[in-house]
C-alpha cells in the first residue's frame, strides 16, 4: 500500500490532530501517511536526510533556513494553534488576573514561584523565552533555582510541572491531551503572542531521488485544500477546536532547481 | 496506591478486550526482540566462548570493550544505526530506516556484547573444570568451544534471558530507527512512552503491567522447557 | 578384538623411541621437573613410581604435551608430542566426565578424531565390554561411583587403541577384582603392541606389570632401570627406603 | 561516514575544553549509577544466592519473576517510582521526586533483577561442586551462602559489569523520576536524548561516545584490580 | 596432642551406637541400598568392603545425613544424623578443596563451627604435622598433586579431632609410606577413642586396621563380622570370593 512519510512534532502528534486527518486523507487519496514524531529540530533534519517526504513543523526561522538551503522546495502556512500557561490551582503568582502573558511570567519571577521549562531549543522553548525576554528579566541566572529547564519534550515537561506543582508554558493541543494533571490548571490564555504558526514543507526531490514527491505533494495540497482546512477546523478536544486553518497565502516557494 | 490499582484493572480489561492494535504491537514487540535476540546469540554466543578460550593479542582489550559495551546507551546505538540506515547514510539505498529490519538491527547491536560477555564468563568457569580433560582427550580449540557451549546449555540460558530483558524492554534506539508508526513499528515500549507523554500514566502503567506479564511468560516457557531438558539429561 | 593401528591414521608422527633429554619445569618459583633424561624405547610397560608429589604426574603430562617443558625436549621417535595426536592416549588421575552418558563419553572421544561412523559400535562395545562397563552404558557419567568412574576412564583413553597410553594412577579407586580385570586388560594391550607408561602406589602391581620402573623423587630421576633389579637390588637407599614403605625423608634440594 | 568522525572531533573537542557544564554531568551520572549498582549488589548477590541454595515453596515463581524482570522497562519502573515519590503518593512527604535520589531509587529497582538473575546462575553452577562438600564439612546454608560468594567472586563481577552497563545506559527511568533538569538532575543519557531531541546528532554522539568512553574506564579500572586480586590469590 | 572432646560441645547429640534399620535407598528406579540393617557399637575401626558400584559410599553419605533414606531408620544413639554435628567428621572419595591456601582450608572448617580462634594455630599445626602437609601449608590446594589433595582431605576431617571419623576410600592415592602415617594416625586416633568407620580397596589395609568389617554387594548387606573371620572363614561364597580377588558374577536383583 503506498505511504508517505511525515515527519512532525510530537506536540502535533500528541493532539490527535493527525490521526484525525490521515484516514480522511486515505480515504481519498489511498495514501497512507506515516508520522515520525519527534522534536522540531530532529523533524527538521529528517526532512534534510532525506528520511521524510514532508515536514510539519512550527518554528518558521528554521523553516525559513531549511527552504534557503535548499532542502525543501515548498512551504505553505496550515494553521495555527496557541500557547496558554498552566499552574497549580492555587495560581500563588496570581496570573490569572493580567491580560499580557509577558506580565504573567513577570509576576510569576517576581515571587520565583517555581516553572518548568522545555529547554530543548524546542519552538514552544524559543517562543518562552522571546516572552521572558519582554519581561526584562535574565532567566538564565535562575536557572537551576527555581526556573528549570526540563530539556524535554512537551509531555514530559507538563510530567515534571505536575509533580514539582510548578508554571509552564505550553501548546493549547498537548495541554487538553494531557491527563496527569492533578492540580495542574490552566490559568492564562489568548494572549496574541502566544499565537504559533503552522507550516508544511516538500523536500526537495533533487537531493534525494527516493522522495515520494507527487504522494507527498498530494498530501501538502488537500491539507491546504478548503477540505483539509475545514477537516483542521472540525477537529476537536473535549468540544475545544484546537487548530485554526489559514492556509491563504504561500509564505515562501522554490521551483525545483 | 489507587493508580496502581487502577493500572490493573486497565490492563486486565484491555487483554481481555483482546484489542487489535494492542495485539498487533505485542506481535512486533515479540517479533522484534525475539528475532533479534536469536540473531544476538548466534553471534554472541560463539564470540564469548571464544574470547574465553582462544589467547590472542589484544584479548584484554575486546574484553573490556565487552563489558563496557553492555552499557552501550540504547539512544546511542539508536544514532549510530540510524546515521547508518539513514537515506543519507551508507546503507540508505536499501531503505530500511523506520521498519521493523531496522529496530532488530539496533538491538542486536545492543544486547550482543550482553550475551557475548555472559557467555565468557560461563564458558571461563566451566574452562576451569574441562580444559586439560578435552585437551588431553584430543580436542581442538574450536571442538573444545562447542564441547563447552553444549555442557553449560543450561547456564547459558540466564544470559540470553538477560539479553532478551533489554530487547523486550529498551525504547531508546527502536524510537529512533523505528519512529514509532502507528501500525508500522509501534511496539510495546514506544506505546508505553507515547502514553507517558501524554499523561496518561494510568494506560501507560496498564501497557507496562502486560508487557512484564509477556516477558514472565516467554521466560517461563523457555525455563519449563529448560528445565524438562535437564531433567531428562541427568 | 584388538585391532591396533587400524582406526584412524597413526601414521603421520612416530611413537617410540620416547627421549627425554634435560627436563625442566617449574612453576611459580619452584622446581617441579629437575634434569630429566630418559629413553624408553621398548614396546611393554614402564611404571613409573616415587612418593606424593614426587613429580609423576607432571612427567606424563609433559610426555602427553600438556605441560610445556621450561628447558629439555621430549620427543617421540624425534616429534613433539601434540594431546591431539591419536595414537596416544592419556588418562588423568582426576578424570572430568560429560553430563552425558557412560556410551556418549566413549562416542565423544571417536568423534574427536576420524574414526569412521560404522566403526563406533564395535569399538564402544570392545571398552565398554573389557572394562566392565557395558550393563550401566547408559548410566549418566556424573553419577557413577569413584569405580566405575575410573573404569570409564580408561575405557575412553583405551576406545582409539591407540599405541601408547598414558595411564596416572588407573586403578587407584578400583575393587581388588576390578583392579584384576584392569591389569590383565594392560597385559593384552601391551601384549599387542601398545605401550604402556603408567604410575601407580600399588608396589604389588608394580611388581606384577613392569617391564622397568622410572623411579622419582622430588622431581628427580633417581634410577630407571628393570623391574626386576629396581624391585631386587635397587642401586640407591633411597629406593630401596621406597619399596620398604619408609618415609624418604632425604631432601634433594639442600 | 563523515557524521561519525565529526562526532568523535567533537567528543575530543569537549573533552580537552573540560567544559564545567559536562564534568558535572559526568560526574552525576557516575554518582547515581555507581551508588544505584553498590545498593543493587548489596541486595542482589545475597537474593541471587538464596535463590540458588534455599529450596522453599515458591522459589520457581521468583526466579521466574526474576527472569523475566531483567526485562522490566526503564519507563514503566520510572513510572511506578514517580508514583510513589510524587506529592500525593505513599512516600509524597520525602520530597525526594526530581533529585538525584529518585534516580539512584529507580535504577536499583531496574538492576537488583539482573544482579541477582546472573548470581543466582553463577552460584548454582558452583554449588554443583562444592554444595555436598559443603555440606559434609558442616556448613550451614547461611555460611554454604557466603562461602560460595567468595569462591566465585571473580565470576559474579560480569554481573555486576551488566548491572553497571544497564544503570549507566538507561535513559527512560532517570527522565521520569529526574526530569533532566540542568544543573539538577541532567546526566549523560538524559543528555544525549535532549540533543537528539534538538536534531543536534553530532553532539548527541560526541556525548555518547564520551559515555562509552567513561564505561570502558571504570570497567577496565574494576577488571585489573580483578586480575590483580586473581594473581595474587591463585 | 590429641584432645579429643575438648574442642568443641559435642555432648548435645551422643555418637555410638550407630543402629541401622532396613536403611533402603533408590535413585531413579534403582535401587542402590536394600534393606540393610546393622549395628556398630564399640569404638574402633570399621571397614566397609565390596566391589565398585556396591553402595559403600552410599552407605557412608546416608550415615553423615548426606543421604535421606527412602525407607529405615539411621540413628547414632537414637539421634538422626545432621552433616552439621561437630562430632562426627567425613571425607568424601572426590574431595573438593577450596581455592586457598592448605592452611586457610583448615582453618575455614574450624570456623564453620565454634572453635576458639586461640585454639585455631595448635589445632592447624597438629592436623598438618600429622598428615605431612606442614611444608606445603601455604600453597593453593588446587595445584596440589592428588596425594597431597587426599593428605588435605584427611587433614580437614581431623583439625576438628571428631568423636566418630567417616573416610571414603582415605588412602586410595597414597604413595606407601604416606598410606603407612595415614594408617598410623587411623591406628592412633582410634586408640584414643575416635570410632572410625572407613572404606578401602586395599584388603592388605583392612587386614591391617579391621576390627570388624562390613560386607557389601549390589546393595544388599552381604556380611558383617569381626575382621578375623571374615578373613580366616567368611561365611559366604560371595566374600570368599572377593577376598581371592575373584570377579563376583552372581546377580543378587534377578
Ligand atoms: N544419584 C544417583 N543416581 C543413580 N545411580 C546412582 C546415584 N548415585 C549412585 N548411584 C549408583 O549407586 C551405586 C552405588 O554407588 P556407590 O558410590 O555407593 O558405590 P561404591 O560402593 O562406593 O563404589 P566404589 O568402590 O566404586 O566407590 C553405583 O552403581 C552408582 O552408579
Ligand atoms: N601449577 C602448580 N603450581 C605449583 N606447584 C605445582 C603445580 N602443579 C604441581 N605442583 C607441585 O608439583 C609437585 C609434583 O606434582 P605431581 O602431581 O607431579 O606429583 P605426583 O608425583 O603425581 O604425586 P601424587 O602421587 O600425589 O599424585 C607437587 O608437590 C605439586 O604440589
Ligand atoms: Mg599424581
Ligand atoms: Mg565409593
Amino acid at each position: 500500500e503506498p505511504f508517505i512519510t511525515l515527519s512532525s512534532t510530537t506536540s502535533t502528534d500528541n493532539s490527535g490532530l493527525l490521526d484525525y486527518l490521515i484516514p480522511k486523507f486515505k480515504n481519498k487519496t489511498g495514501i497512507d501517511v506515516r508520522v515520525i514524531a519527534v522534536g522540531t529540530g530532529r523533524a527538521l533534519l529528517l526532512g534534510e536526510r532525506g528520511d521524510a517526504d514532508i515536514v510539519l513543523v512550527h518554528h518558521k526561522v528554521s523553516e525559513e533556513k531549511f527552504i534557503e538551503k535548499g532542502f525543501g522546495i515548498e512551504r505553505k502556512d496550515v494553521m495555527y494553534n496557541d500557547y496558554v500557561i498552566v499552574g497549580p490551582k492555587q495560581d500563588p503568582a496570581k496570573i490569572k488576573q493580567v491580560k499580557k502573558a509577558a506580565k504573567a511570567f513577570q509576576l510569576i519571577s517576581k515571587i520565583q514561584s517555581p516553572f518548568i521549562s522545555r529547554g530543548d531549543d524546542s519552538g514552544t522553548h524559543k517562543k518562552e523565552l522571546e516572552l521572558w525576554s519582554l519581561t526584562g528579566v535574565n532567566i538564565q541566572q535562575y536557572s537551576g533555582e527555581w526556573y528549570r529547564e526540563a530539556g524535554a519534550g512537551m509531555g514530559a515537561t507538563l510530567n515534571i510541572a505536575n509533580g514539582m506543582s510548578a508554571y509552564t508554558m505550553s501548546d493549547r493541543g498537548t495541554w487538553l491531551s494531557f491527563k496527569n494533571r492533578d492540580e495542574l490548571t490552566l490559568l492564562f490564555e489568548n494572549d496574541p503572542p502566544l499565537f504559533n504558526q503552522y507550516g508544511i514543507i516538500l523536500v526537495n526531490p533533487e537531493r534525494h531521488a527516493h522522495i515520494k514527491h507527487k504522494e507527498a505533494k498530494l498530501f501538502s495540497d488537500w491539507l491546504t485544500s478548503n477540505e483539509g482546512q475545514q477537516a483542521i477546523a472540525d477537529f476537536t478536544l473535549e468540544g475545544q477546536q484546537l487548530f485554526f486553518p489559514n492556509a491563504q497565502r504561500e509564505i515562501a516557494t522554490a521551483e525545483p532547481h | 496506591m489507587n493508580d496502581f490499582s487502577h493500572a490493573f484493572s486497565k490492563a486486565l480489561q484491555l487483554i481481555i478486550q483482546l484489542d487489535p492494535a494492542l495485539l498487533e504491537i505485542i506481535g512486533l514487540s515479540l517479533r522484534v526482540s525475539i528475532t533479534a535476540v536469536l540473531i544476538a546469540s548466534i553471534i554472541g554466543l560463539p564470540l564469548g566462548a571464544a574470547l574465553a578460550l582462544y589467547k590472542f593479542y589484544g584479548r584484554g582489550i575486546i574484553v573490556a570493550l565487552l563489558n563496557a559495551f553492555m552499557g552501550l546507551p540504547p539512544v546511542v546505538v539508536g544514532l549510530v544505526v540510524y546515521l547508518i540506515l539513514s537515506r543519507s547514510g551508507p546503507l540508505g539505498v536499501l531503505g530500511l530506516l523506520f521498519t521493523p529490519t531496522a529496530m532488530i538491527i539496533a538491538q542486536v547491536c545492543l544486547i550482543t556484547p550482553i550475551v557475548a560477555a555472559l557467555t565468557r564468563q560461563t564458558i571461563l568457569d566451566a574452562n576451569d573444570e574441562y580444559h586439560e580433560q578435552l585437551r588431553a582427550l584430543g580436542a581442538k580449540a574450536s571442538r573444545m568451544m562447542k564441547t563447552l557451549l553444549w555442557e553449560t546449555r543450561f547456564s547459558l540460558m540466564t544470559g540470553v534471558f538477560a539479553g532478551f530483558g533489554r530487547a523486550i524492554a529498551e525504547v531508546g534506539a527502536v524510537l529512533i530507527v523505528g519512529g514509532n508508526i502507528n501500525h508500522a513499528t509501534r511496539v510495546m515500549t514506544t506505546a508505553i512512552a507515547l502514553e507517558t507523554r501524554k499523561g496518561d500514566i494510568e494506560l501507560a502503567l496498564a501497557l507496562g503491567i502486560i508487557l512484564i506479564t509477556i516477558s514472565l511468560i516467554v521466560t517461563s516457557l523457555v525455563m519449563s522447557a529448560r528445565h524438562a531438558a535437564y531433567q531428562y539429561h541427568s | 578384538m584388538l585391532h591396533t593401528n587400524t582406526i584412524v591414521d597413526m601414521s603421520s608422527t612416530g611413537a617410540l623411541p620416547l627421549q627425554i633429554t634435560n627436563l625442566q619445569i617449574a612453576k611459580k618459583g619452584n622446581l617441579l621437573l629437575n634434569e630429566v633424561s630418559l629413553k624408553i624405547e621398548s614396546n611393554d610397560v614402564t611404571i613409573v613410581l616415587g612418593p606424593n608429589g614426587a613429580g609423576k604426574s607432571l612427567l606424563l603430562r609433559a610426555a602427553h604435551g600438556l605441560e610445556a617443558p621450561n628447558k629439555g625436549t621430549i620427543k617421540w621417535n624425534a616429534h613433539q608430542p601434540e594431546p591431539q595426536h591419536a595414537w596416544r592416549s592419556y588418562i588423568f588421575q582426576k578424570p572430568v566426565l560429560l553430563r552425558r552418558s557412560v556410551r556418549a563419553n566413549l562416542e565423544y572421544v571417536l568423534s574427536l578424531h576420524d574414526v569412521n561412523k560404522s566403526d563406533y559400535d564395535s569399538l564402544i562395545s570392545a571398552a565398554l565390554e573389557q572394562t566392565g562397563l557395558s550393563k550401566i552404558a547408559d548410566r549418566n557419567a556424573r553419577v557413577l561411583s569413584g569405580g566405575e568412574q575410573q573404569r570409564l576412564n580408561i575405557a575412553r583413553a583405551w576406545v582409539l587403541q591407540p599405541k601408547v597410553m598414558l595411564l596416572d594412577e588407573p586403578t587407584a579407586e578400583l575393587d581388588p577384582s576390578g583392579t584384576a580385570v584392569i591389569e590383565r586388560l594392560i597385559e593384552t594391550i601391551a601384549q599387542q603392541g601398545t605401550k604402556i607408561i603408567m604410575t601407580t602406589h600399588d608396589l604389588g602391581q608394580a611388581h606384577r606389570l613392569a617391564n622397568d620402573i622410572i623411579f622419582l623423587h622430588q622431581g628427580c630421576l633417581i634410577e630407571h632401570t628393570t623391574a626386576e633389579k629396581f624391585f631386587e637390588h635397587a642401586e640407591t637407599k633411597l629406593a630401596r627406603n621406597f619399596i620398604a614403605g619408609e618415609l624418604l625423608t632425604e631432601d634433594l634440594s639442600t
